[in-house]
């Protein structure tokens, strides 16, 4: 495709009470760009989360996050270590990033 | 036996329309927005009718009260770990749950005694308010002492409890309604916090009653120990609270308050402190037994009974 | 003429909003507990008033009104199927929505009543409630008989109406303001579901505004029949109610009322059936006649003319 | 010194819930929906105190009140430009924040005076709405005026500020409660929109402390001057408000009014309409001394200074 | 990139109406873990369908899943029979997992 | 995989202030499907962008998109001139379709 940077594409799934953490993360990797949904739910070894109980926080948040090949191994090798208090899940795959003026991975 | 109140028929409306799968859904802001009133509104009325006492007066036994509501995890503790057979963390867990308070158990109780006209000390509010503390630090002791695993997080859970929406709001609205008891200006903010609060009580039990249908299946699953200790420790708290609500010279209707206070159990703010606390305890126990089994039980027949209890101690003669 | 009543012009100011395109939003939580609040408060003062009457007494009555609203559907198809040239499935979803009822438009003809110092059978609100019921079947009925395609989902149509939150909100208040009425404990519970029932319906009222307004493009392409059909059926259908009320000998404000049913169609409760019975209808006609069309002209030129037309029948000596 | 008003002691615990990281949270729907219920409250109350004048006698006295606000940026911008370093587009986008109003802190100065038991003028909500216009355009004309970059969407701006919600829902309110007064139907109403206005105030203010705490850092990394500024510019602006209301021979309350509209800045309708006609403005800072600084000054200190200031204004004997 | 595996990222589209239907059959699929973000709109070959009318319910739900090629062909035999009824839209892809404590695939 | 059509996925990020311009643009690159999550937030050359702010309207929007390479080719020339207005952030990356009865690509 026409002016478009190689690029991988980050998605990472945590609960909510962890995001702050995280956030403190991808700010140390020097991450420059990325966009957060809330509100989320899902299945996975803790169990099921259901955003919307009222009772009991169990909202999770998902993470998407465009940068350049070594700042996603830079980023992955700062997530592994706390992964394990963290939980939920990081997938990374290929993507392209349409030029634009602004740069903002 | 005493007329059942209006009220309560919403919360058995719930539980229905959760039965039969009716689409009935209470929007997350509404159901948040109406505990924030519930809260403010508790606290407003008790503040108010507090500017009537010397504070310094009320506040030993206030305190005293506060305290001793430190026996009832203490109690709930060993029959749980050792009759329920529950884990150390779940048995401390819901010992945490029955040893703090339920404000919408207490707002039934409050309907409960104005239906009948009578009165009651508006410090029973703030006793509501701190009795949190005592019993969601017992349980937490009991639930981690000599467990290993994780260091309990004792400044995180200590400001999650001091901190928490609902002993926040319940003592900002004791400050207010006291502050405005004494200035004498009650007058444009009753008509919020006290002439609508049993309207808001009303949606807010058709809610709970959504979700006690939903929480009940996952304490069946749990045998008949849970049933039986969710109905019969309540009494047996209710009757120790009345026991002493008369020792310490309260009215009818503050001994009644007083054993609806040790009764009843939380589910809202006692699961978010012992997320934190013992976090490898299971909420599905605590709150399923707290929610479905105590709390229906609470507002049908244990008001009443409490209310028998209060009035049974007041006529001893000695 | 009678008076324009202030509640009925945020209505108007909806609409407005939506022409000029304001950005104001009612937050979708604040709609849907407005609805849920006007659901349950109608059938509360429905209730508090048949507690007055004896049940068994009126039960035919109101029966026969209900059964009898199955003919509505029945006369609405034909209209829409040959000379509207409606497809079979929505000339049926239509006539299932005119069938049915607004709860809003009766809220509306109960304030104008109000106003006018009138007072009405509290089983009106009854017959709303079940209402539904023959109207969504009929429409149903005519929507698929004969027709190809997947089989009608009976079951799940009967769950949706009899479960759906309209009927049962509606129930729930009648039974609970009964019980009220009956042990004289209406009292703290009307702060909420009757003194605030006007301002609740003016909010309600200015988001109908913008979603009228929103759908009235839809309408507006569909052409000039429906909106003829949009005015003319309920007029109609008015003076049938109207006639009804009469015959059984309703007060002219009960007599109003039902023509306000007979002539009023749903825009919340038919969709949603509509959706399971009839999914090959397209939403978008039935609801943008309900809601577009119908609704506005029942609320500002229907409901002085029903009372006309109840007026005019209750002179009549005979 | 006059009592402190109890509604205000909400905002104190907003604020200190946000220090001391308390988990309360008002939920987005509840505070949109009091929004819209205290603009459309606070039109009300005007607009049916205004059925009681002749419209058109009043209007050319609003009027020029209206317009001589344009003067409230013109004063603000050199002040900040010049001595407070902004840039061109700050300073013109704060100067048309402090030209523009808050309607809560009208409501508290209403409040106010209701505890007081004094009256004001009705229309005063009316200037209110429309001090936004000449407010707004004379801060983007400042703001732009020379200024290289991509033209200013003048259709767009004047669409915002004319169909923004603020604005358009004071009007409708005005209107209807206009309407209501004249046809003598404010009744059932007026138990929404009158009866429980302090109690809905209670919960925004609380809700204001949230957002006022979340704000106050930003505010003082800029230092001491915009701090300086929020507290003294509402103090000068509020002397010429009260001194033109007594010119223009208001009442002592509707004296007080002017001056707290004069004094007081907007942190809804001008961030949203700055964005639009200054996007390149940093609206951290403009909300950050409006909501963090000016709010609760005029509220707590402010409104009880307006109030001396009417009083000494209309002491003068001439 | 190191500390990763190879598996497929499905994404799938379905009114949430039919929710309930793909939750059970991704429970039969076998599936340990997805996420689920409600509230979302979109359209597709039934028009529009937007997540904030409030009269008539056109909400949306985003089902995202990682898992293993051969659990990823098990799920899609097992959706094809249904996407006619289900509608919506069903993406695969490559990813990578990072690997963490947990196994949620 | 058996049944899928090789194609290409969007993945675009704007604040929601620009939705209606880009749903126009979408239209005009004869776009069939696509899907719109709302009531997110997210960092990027603008600064933080926070949907839950009540002051300041900053939402951002996600929108996802599959179509064919060519088209995806089209849209992306229709994107780029106005990127510079739209700002935030768009991807392409590869995926199978998982063909069903609808076509709403
Ligand atoms: N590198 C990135 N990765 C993920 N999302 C991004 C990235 N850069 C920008 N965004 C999103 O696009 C939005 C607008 O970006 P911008 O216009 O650069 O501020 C941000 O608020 C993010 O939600
Ligand atoms: N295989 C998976 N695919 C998609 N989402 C997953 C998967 N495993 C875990 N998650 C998400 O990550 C959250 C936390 O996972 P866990 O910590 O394993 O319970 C879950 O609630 C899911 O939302
Ligand atoms: N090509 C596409 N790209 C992204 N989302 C799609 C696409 N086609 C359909 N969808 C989503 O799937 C939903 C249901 O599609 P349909 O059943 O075809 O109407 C739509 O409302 C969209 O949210
Ligand atoms: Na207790
Ligand atoms: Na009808
Ligand atoms: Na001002």
């Amino acid at each position: 495709m026409d002016n478009t940077i190689v690029m991988k594409r980050l998605e990472i799934v945590i609960g909510i009470e962890q995001l702050e953490e995280l956030m403190e993360l991808l700010g140390k990797g020097g991450v420059r760009g990325y966009t957060v949904i809330k509100n989320a739910g899902g299945y996975g070894s803790r169990g099921a989360r259901n955003p919307d109980d009222v009772l009991f926080e169990q909202e999770n948040v998902v993470v998407v996050l465009a940068c350049k090949e070594d700042q996603a191994q830079l980023i992955v090798s700062h997530l592994r270590p706390v992964m394990k208090k963290l939980g939920g899940m990081c997938l990374i795959s290929d993507c392209l990033w349409v030029e634009g003026p602004a740069v903002s991975y | 036996m005493a007329t059942l109140q209006p009220v309560v028929l919403f919360f058995v409306f719930g539980v229905l329309a959760g039965v039969i799968k009716s689409d009935l859904k209470i929007p997350e802001a509404l159901y948040k927005s109406l505990s924030l009133f519930l809260l403010i509104a508790i606290g407003f009325k008790g503040g108010v009718s507090m500017a009537k006492y010397e504070i310094m007066e009320v506040l030993p036994i206030a305190l005293s009260m506060v305290v001793l509501a430190a026996l009832i995890p203490l109690t709930a503790y060993p029959i749980l770990r050792f009759i329920g057979k529950f884990t150390q963390a779940d048995a401390g867990a819901i010992a945490a749950h029955y040893g703090s308070v339920s404000a919408v158990t207490f707002a039934v109780g409050v309907a409960f005694l104005q239906a009948k006209g009578e009165t009651s000390e508006g410090y029973m509010v703030l006793i509501m308010a701190l009795m949190e503390i005592p019993a969601l630090v017992t349980g937490t002791i009991l639930a981690r002492a000599g467990a290993a695993g994780e260091k309990t997080q004792w400044g995180k859970l200590m400001h999650e409890i001091l901190t928490g929406t609902s002993l926040y709001l319940l003592i900002v609205g004791v400050i207010i309604g006291y502050y405005a008891g004494m200035v004498n200006l009650v007058s444009p903010l009753d008509k919020m916090f006290m002439d609508l609060f049993m309207g808001v009580l009303a949606f807010f039990l058709l809610e709970m009653g959504l979700l006690a249908a939903s929480r009940l299946k996952a304490v069946m699953a749990k045998g008949v120990f849970i049933i039986a200790f969710g109905i019969l420790f309540p009494i047996a708290m209710g009757m120790f609270g009345a026991y002493l609500g008369w020792l310490f010279g309260l009215s009818p209707g503050g001994t009644m308050l007083l054993a609806v206070l040790y009764a009843s159990c939380s589910y809202i703010a006692a699961p978010a402190a012992m997320r934190i606390a013992v976090p490898d305890a299971d909420p599905a126990v605590s709150i399923g037994a707290s929610l479905g089994v105590t709390f229906p039980f609470n507002i049908f027949v244990g008001v009443p009974i409490y209310w028998q209890m209060a009035e049974w101690f007041h006529s001893i003669q000695y």
